[in-house]
């Protein structure tokens, strides 16, 4: 028999004026089990919670209800209070009768009528339940970043810089992902070099960060705090340890015309190489497809002329694993391709565009290495077919974006906002040049952006037409396009030099792969999925896991730079402490009677349920079961319903306590 | 203002599964504001509408409730992500079966109630209360559970286990 | 020409013919975002086939020779309400009127005669007796137009009512105003004005 | 008339071209209402058309040096310029406030006019002078026979207070200058939604259809807030309203669409309004001269179209 206290409160006036709140305290008096109850004028006061605490020592209460307002308002009090009494705070339950019962209602005879059926229902709950202790899980103080993008790297060192330990993995050859390749950029035109590769050196330098580069995630194992990483190293046939970046080898390789990946194919490279002068690190790879040591046995020039001898054929990739307890996900973007698409491929290209094929029809990214300094023109705008300089450009945007047709709904977020970089930067280039830019809406929300589009309409001149552009064919050595202005009302043709097109900003290439790895959730775009739009923005549903630029969607840099900071953040306040807690309100499997069907797993939306594979002593299985991993779980109670067997069940809201609960009523 | 309070023959009992992040909170939002509604409500407060098991529908409708709302969070909005979405798709399977064995489908009742929907809640739990004050007393289950009774069927050890493993 | 298909290009685009009209009005017609404001609390915008903020696109476009062809700006009442409540102060009202000068400097290649030539017979008007003689005027608008009847009705009641005179005054300073014409053709003759 | 030390406050005046014809009854009556309020008012000798709409329509350069050889005539004469009719007040005003901005365009007017151009005359329209420079409660004080029981709608039209920057006269689109002094004579201004659309004076010549039009909605707007009466402040308008108001009336009647066939004018069929009652157009100035017991025969109230005597009649007020 249980030894339950009820406590009523009058809440001053705002419960006893249409409660009786006697009588309620006398009616839960006789439900059987209580062996104590009272009424008393604030039980949230200190003289409240120290009747209460008194009465649960007096009395040997095995459990409480305070019978008062919400318990989202005051429940953590009496629960403290219940604890201080050495009691399970998960044994102390408040009943709602002030915002569900006396402030709603206006019949005393009702409201007071009311207020004990609640009593009576939530002492039967409180009869029923558990002592619960809380959950700890250590937690590993290091972090993995995915990406070496500027969402990365901006992660990666304020992390660092909190004085913890960093692991970065980047896919390609070296860090700077797309920013390393932008010319100048909006709002402030400043030199995207200029401000990336410094940063890029401080990764590199940087005593807490481990950088893996051509790199990819093998494996991810365990959960938040306790995360194991497998991390496979792409042979580079150049052992990193040996090479001093003197570059040697890419004057001497032979294979000098393939094109540059970073150059958007606009430029060549040998097939030693990195990928762009600034890069980090600063040590070749050899493009095993394009060497002809790898293709036909021959050549080896590069490892005759390596004075330290680093060039390695024989590398092979490596394996490594790395415990980490938070993980950052950065891996950015890609562009839209406006090439013939394969029949099965959601996403279209553009026919009426001539499929890619006509060579002075860019896309954005080209632009800005044509734009760029260090790109292959040396930053003068020429167009790829002759080296002319253009003086009719035709700008496009929205191409792939906001075309559901095409097979993308969403707006790309950041190509009105180059786009009108564009136009700036050609007329500072090219004086007598003229730039038409084709547009739908220009979206330009942001500190400082309209300002940055009026003054490319109205100093820089380029001419915006509102309209799309229906077709585009080459006639001589021009581009036509034919196009409208919806603002006239008429048909626009301009015979062009040079199209570029702001192609759509896509999750990039094998995105789900690495989120089915990681067991995160994204959207039907391949984007990752934050765990709540506005309130945890950076967070992923899966505890542990956390997003930071253009993965999560198109995002230009201060964006992806706060969101990469807000993650860094989330991993610090992770780290703050050796143990982390949680509620243990968290589902529990019964292995006797789980039959293993794991619909559990199905429905859970935190990912916690795991397989588990029960075996004998000598080791033959005899059952798979669920498992769920209370370190992640989020105690939404799913599982529970769902399963056929009843064999999982969430503490605090147990089968058992909510019967109770609906046979009192 | 104080309505005339009007005298009913009957006074249904409705019962309400809730969740704690949007409805219960709406619900508490009723309270903060002062809204008034038929005090025939009883309130079941569960983490997440995905823990509702339609077994307590059941099983409230024959410990004498006479109207049952599920209410939690708007499809999106869910604290769990996507445990409403599971409730949304269990209870549409479990409407039929409700209907199948006999219960008029219009006693039951889901919603989407936010935290900030203090005066959606009321308007709810009135109308429920309403509509099914109009219905009358839910008498299938009862008269199931008199019948048993009276025929004393339970009486055998095999029948009281298996009756006891459904409920 | 309303529809007809646009070539843009650097040639296409008359470009100094903006440049005037921006010159004349004092205005930049790249400030236009186009959002029509204008064209919204225009009177006028029903007797158009450009409305304001269509004249102001194709400008921007440099399509002068469109504008100039329809009769929009030549249905401008100059009512000024265009300017007040533009949210970027393109002074369209004083756009209209460049348009109209240079349209006139043209010698209208307007579809609109009646309203320039009302406009023509008022400023010679002043021209010759420096003051506005209603009724010398509307006779004469009548008889240039061929609308021999038209208000033909008003005349006796404003006359009736002393609201019309039939003879003018002789003004002082009618060699004055001459001379302010002529000084002014001549500054246009050696380019020192528009 | 001439200002003596016995007025209050002495103006030079420029009545422009539609006060000596169409509007002469503007003229009368603002003659007798700054006698019965004491204030001195002298015309501009030999003052000639300011080139009104037309001109700055086509010649802007011509419209301003118009303007500024007026000004500089007014100098002749003492006092700040009183200005009658809202078109001349909106050119000389637009004037002053170019030329003041742009040098070139000042450079040029005045190579046009062979002499500086003169700026610094405040330029000032019959309202600001009873509101403001007479001043509201001395305006109150001086009324002998308040307009009691008279609904009256105040028009603006564009010019008066457009664009801000120009006139300077009050709020440009909510202004109270009119309603202000309507109260001070006692009268009962009425709110409507018309006040300050355009009448089309610009079309009265070329365009009559247009006049049509846009004068239409404002007598119906007018009537529809119950006015018994428009105030208005601009020979301009005052043609529109009150000269029109009989063709305005059958407009969009199959009558008025004949009219329009037969007499050349594009009067525009399909507008969904019969006929209604006529609507009398005051001068802001007949009324405060009303109210100040100006004889009625001075107020040139024979000399408009649509009769407001038996209006006037009805309210008691001849
Ligand atoms: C044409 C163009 C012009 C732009 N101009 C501007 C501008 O002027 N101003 C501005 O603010 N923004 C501009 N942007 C937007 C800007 O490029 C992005 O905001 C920014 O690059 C996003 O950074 P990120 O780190 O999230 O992604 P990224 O730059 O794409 O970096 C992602 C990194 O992750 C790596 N990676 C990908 N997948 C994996 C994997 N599975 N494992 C390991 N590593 C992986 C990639 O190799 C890459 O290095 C422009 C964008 C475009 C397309
Ligand atoms: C009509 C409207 C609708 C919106 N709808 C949405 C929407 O649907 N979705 C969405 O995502 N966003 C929406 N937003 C935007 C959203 O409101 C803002 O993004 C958000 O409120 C910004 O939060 P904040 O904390 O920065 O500022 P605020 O909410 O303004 O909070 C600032 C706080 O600081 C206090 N404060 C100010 N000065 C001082 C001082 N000197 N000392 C101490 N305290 C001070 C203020 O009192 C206030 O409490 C909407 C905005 C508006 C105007
Ligand atoms: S691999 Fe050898 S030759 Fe090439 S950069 Fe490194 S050290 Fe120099
Ligand atoms: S072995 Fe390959 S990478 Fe080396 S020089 Fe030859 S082709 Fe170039
Ligand atoms: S940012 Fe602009 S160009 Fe890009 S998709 Fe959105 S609207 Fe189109
Ligand atoms: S100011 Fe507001 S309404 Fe206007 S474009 Fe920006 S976000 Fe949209
Ligand atoms: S749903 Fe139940 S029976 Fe199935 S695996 Fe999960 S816990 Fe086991
Ligand atoms: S309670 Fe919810 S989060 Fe936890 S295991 Fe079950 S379904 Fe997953
Ligand atoms: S109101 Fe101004 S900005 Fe808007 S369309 Fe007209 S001129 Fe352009
Ligand atoms: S000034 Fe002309 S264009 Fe502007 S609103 Fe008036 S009538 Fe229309």
């Amino acid at each position: 028999m249980s030894r339950i206290g009820v406590f009523v409160c009058h809440c001053g006036e705002n419960i006893s004026r249409t409660v009786d709140v006697e009588r309620v305290a006398k009616e839960a008096g006789d439900i059987p089990g209580v062996a104590f109850s009272c009424d008393y004028k604030y039980m949230c006061s200190d003289p409240g919670q120290n009747l209460l605490k008194k009465a649960v020592a007096d009395n040997n209460l095995d459990g409480v209800l305070v019978a008062a307002c919400s318990p989202r308002m005051h429940e953590k009090t009496f629960r403290k209070a219940a604890s201080a009494a050495g009691l399970n705070p998960y044994l102390c339950e408040m009943g709602n009768i002030r915002e569900h019962c006396s402030w709603v209602h206006e019949d005393r005879e009702e409201a007071t009528a009311k207020a004990s059926d609640i009593v009576k229902l939530m002492v039967e709950r409180v009869k029923k339940g558990k002592s619960l202790a809380p959950i700890t899980v250590p937690v590993t103080k290091k972090a993995l970043v995915i990406g070496g993008g500027i969402a990365g790297i901006q992660a990666a060192l304020d992390i660092a810089d909190a004085g913890h330990q960093v692991v970065m993995v980047e896919r390609e050859p070296s860090i700077g992902g797309h920013m390393a390749q932008l010319s100048e950029t909006f709002p402030t035109l400043d030199c995207s070099q200029c401000i990336m590769t410094p940063k890029m050196v401080d990764v590199a330098n940087h005593p807490n960060i481990t950088l893996y580069t051509f790199a990819e995630i093998e494996k991810v194992e365990g959960y938040i705090g306790n995360f194991q990483v497998t991390v496979r190293k792409k042979a580079r046939s150049v052992d990193e340890s040996k090479c001093t970046g003197c570059g040697v080898c890419m004057t001497k390789c032979p294979k000098k015309k393939i094109p540059n990946e970073f150059d958007q194919g606009h430029g060549m490279r040998t097939a030693i190489y990195v990928p762009f002068p600034q890069a980090v690190p600063n040590t070749p790879v050899i493009d095993r497809q394009n060497c002809t040591m790898f293709q036909s046995g021959k050549c080896g020039v590069c490892q005759k002329v390596c004075g330290p001898g680093a060039v390695d054929f024989e590398q092979q990739d490596t394996l490594i694993v790395e415990p980490v307890g938070a993980i950052v996900v950065a891996t950015g973007f890609k562009l839209y391709s406006i090439e013939r698409q394969p029949e099965d491929s959601p996403i279209q290209g553009y026919g009426e565009f001539g499929y890619g094929t006509i060579p002075d029809i860019i896309d954005g990214m080209t632009f800005e290495r044509l734009a760029s300094a260090s790109g292959p023109t040396g930053g003068k705008i020429l167009r790829p077919s002759d080296g002319k300089e253009p003086k009719q450009v035709v700008f496009i945007q929205c191409v792939g974006s906001r075309a559901r047709e095409k097979g993308i709904s969403y707006c790309s977020k950041v190509c009105c906002m180059y786009t009108a970089k564009h136009t700036m930067l050609y007329h500072h280039k090219v004086h007598d040049g003229q730039a038409y830019v084709f547009y739908m809406d220009a979206r330009t929300p942001g500190k400082g952006y309209d300002e940055f589009w009026r003054r490319a309409v109205e100093e820089e001149e380029a001419v915006y037409i509102r309209g799309m552009v229906s077709r585009m064919y080459q006639r001589g050595d021009k581009i036509v396009v034919m196009g409208s202005d919806t603002l006239v009302g008429v048909q626009v043709e301009i015979e062009a030099d040079l199209v570029v097109m702001a192609t759509a900003v896509q999750a990039q290439d094998g995105a789900d792969l690495l989120a089915q790895k990681l067991g995160i959730s994204y959207d039907k775009y391949n984007f990752y999925s934050e765990a709540h739009a506005k309130l945890k923005p950076v967070e992923c549903a899966t505890a542990g896991i956390y997003l930071a630029g253009a993965c999560q969607g198109p995002k230009d840099i201060p964006d992806t730079v706060s969101q990469a900071s807000a993650a860094a953040a989330k991993v610090m306040t992770l780290f703050a402490k050796d143990q982390l807690e949680r509620d243990p309100v968290v589902a529990k499997v019964n292995e006797k009677y789980c039959v293993g069907c794991l619909a559990c797993k199905k429905v859970c939306p935190y990912g916690a349920v795991e397989e588990r594979e029960i075996r004998d002593r000598q080791g033959n299985l005899v059952k798979v079961v669920a498992s769920v991993n209370p370190g992640v779980c989020g105690g939404c109670g799913t599982c529970q319903a769902t399963c056929p067997s009843k064999s999982v069940e969430l503490d605090g809201y147990t089968d058992e306590q909510i019967m109770a609960m609906i046979e009192a009523l | 203002m104080h309505a005339e309070k009007l005298q009913h023959d009957f006074e249904p009992k409705i019962v309400a599964f809730v969740c704690t992040w949007c409805t219960y909170a709406g619900a508490d939002l009723a309270g903060t504001s002062r809204m008034q509604y038929p005090a025939n409500v009883r309130v079941l407060k569960f983490p997440c509408t995905g823990r509702i098991d339609p077994v307590f529908i059941l099983r409230a409708f024959q410990k004498g409730a006479d109207g049952v709302l599920v209410s939690g969070c708007h499809p999106g909005d869910c604290h769990y992500m996507a445990g409403n979405f599971h409730a949304r798709r269990r209870f549409a399977a479990f409407r039929a079966l409700l209907g199948f064995v006999g219960v008029d489908l219009e006693r039951l009742q889901f919603s989407w109630v936010s935290a900030a929907e203090g005066g959606k809640w009321v308007e709810v739990v009135t109308e429920l209360t309403e509509k099914v004050r109009a219905m009358g007393p839910m008498k299938e289950f009862k008269a199931l559970e008199d019948e048993e009774q009276w025929s004393g069927a339970l009486n055998t050890p095999e029948l009281r286990e298996a009756f006891e493993s459904i409920t | 020409m309303k529809n007809k298909l646009m070539h843009l290009s650097n040639e296409t685009m008359n470009v100094g013919f903006v440049k005037k009209v921006e010159a004349l009005s004092g205005t930049s017609v790249r400030r236009c975002f186009q959002c029509g404001k204008c064209s919204a609390g225009c009177p006028m915008t029903a007797f158009m086939e450009h409305p304001p903020n269509r004249v102001v696109r194709l400008l921007q476009l440099g399509q002068g020779a469109r504008v100039l062809a329809g009769r929009s700006i030549w249905y401008c009442a100059s009512c000024e309400t265009c300017t007040t409540r533009c949210p970027n102060k393109v002074n369209l009202a004083a756009i209209m009127d460049a348009l109209r000068k240079l349209s006139w400097d043209a010698d209208g290649p307007s579809k609109e005669s009646y309203v320039q030539l009302a406009n023509r017979l008022f400023i010679e008007n002043i021209r010759t007796y420096g003051r506005q003689y209603e009724l010398r005027l509307g006779a004469a608008f009548n008889m240039k137009s061929g609308q021999f009847l038209k208000d033909l009705m008003l005349g006796p009641k404003l006359l009736s009512r002393g609201k019309m005179k039939l003879f003018h005054q002789k003004n002082k300073n009618l060699p004055e105003i001459e001379a302010i014409f002529n000084r002014i053709e001549e500054m246009r003759k050696k380019g020192e004005a528009l | 008339m001439t200002p003596g030390k016995k007025n209050f406050l002495n103006y030079s005046y420029y009545p422009g071209c539609s006060l000596h014809a169409s509007g002469r009854e503007y003229d009368i009556s603002t003659q007798a209402l700054f006698k019965a309020l004491n204030l001195g008012l002298k015309e501009v000798p030999d003052w000639f058309c300011c080139g009104a709409t037309p001109a700055h329509n086509v010649d802007e350069l011509l419209s301003l040096s118009l303007c500024a050889k007026n000004l500089s005539l007014a100098d002749q004469v003492e006092g700040d310029l009183a200005v009658a009719c809202a078109a001349c007040f909106s050119r000389l005003k637009t004037t002053q406030h170019h030329l003041k901005e742009d040098d070139t365009k000042r450079q040029q007017v005045e190579t046009a006019i062979a002499g500086p151009a003169s700026l610094g005359k405040p330029v000032k329209h019959i309202l600001e002078i009873l509101a403001r420079d007479f001043g509201l409660a001395r305006l109150e004080e001086s009324v002998k026979k308040p307009l009691l029981g008279l609904k009256v709608a105040a028009y603006y039209g564009c010019l008066l207070t457009r664009p801000p920057e120009v006139p300077e006269l009050d709020d440009c689109e909510d202004p109270s200058i009119m309603e202000d002094i309507l109260r001070a004579l006692g009268a009962e201004p009425v709110k409507w939604s018309h006040r300050m659309e355009c009448c089309g004076a610009n079309f009265t010549l070329s365009r009559p259809g247009v006049v049509l039009k846009l004068s239409n909605a404002i007598l119906k707007s007018a009537q529809e807030a119950g006015a018994d009466c428009i105030m208005v402040a601009c020979p301009l308008c005052h043609g529109n309203l009150d000269i029109r108001q009989e063709s305005i009336n059958k407009y969009g009647t199959p009558e008025g669409s004949l009219m329009g066939n037969i007499f050349g004018s594009d009067y525009i069929p399909g507008s969904e309004d019969g006929p209604r009652r006529e609507m009398p157009i005051f001068y802001v100035t007949q009324l405060a001269a009303l109210a100040m017991g100006v004889p009625t025969d001075k107020l040139g109230l024979e000399s408009v179209i649509v009769d407001p005597r038996p209006l006037l009649n009805e309210k008691d007020l001849l």
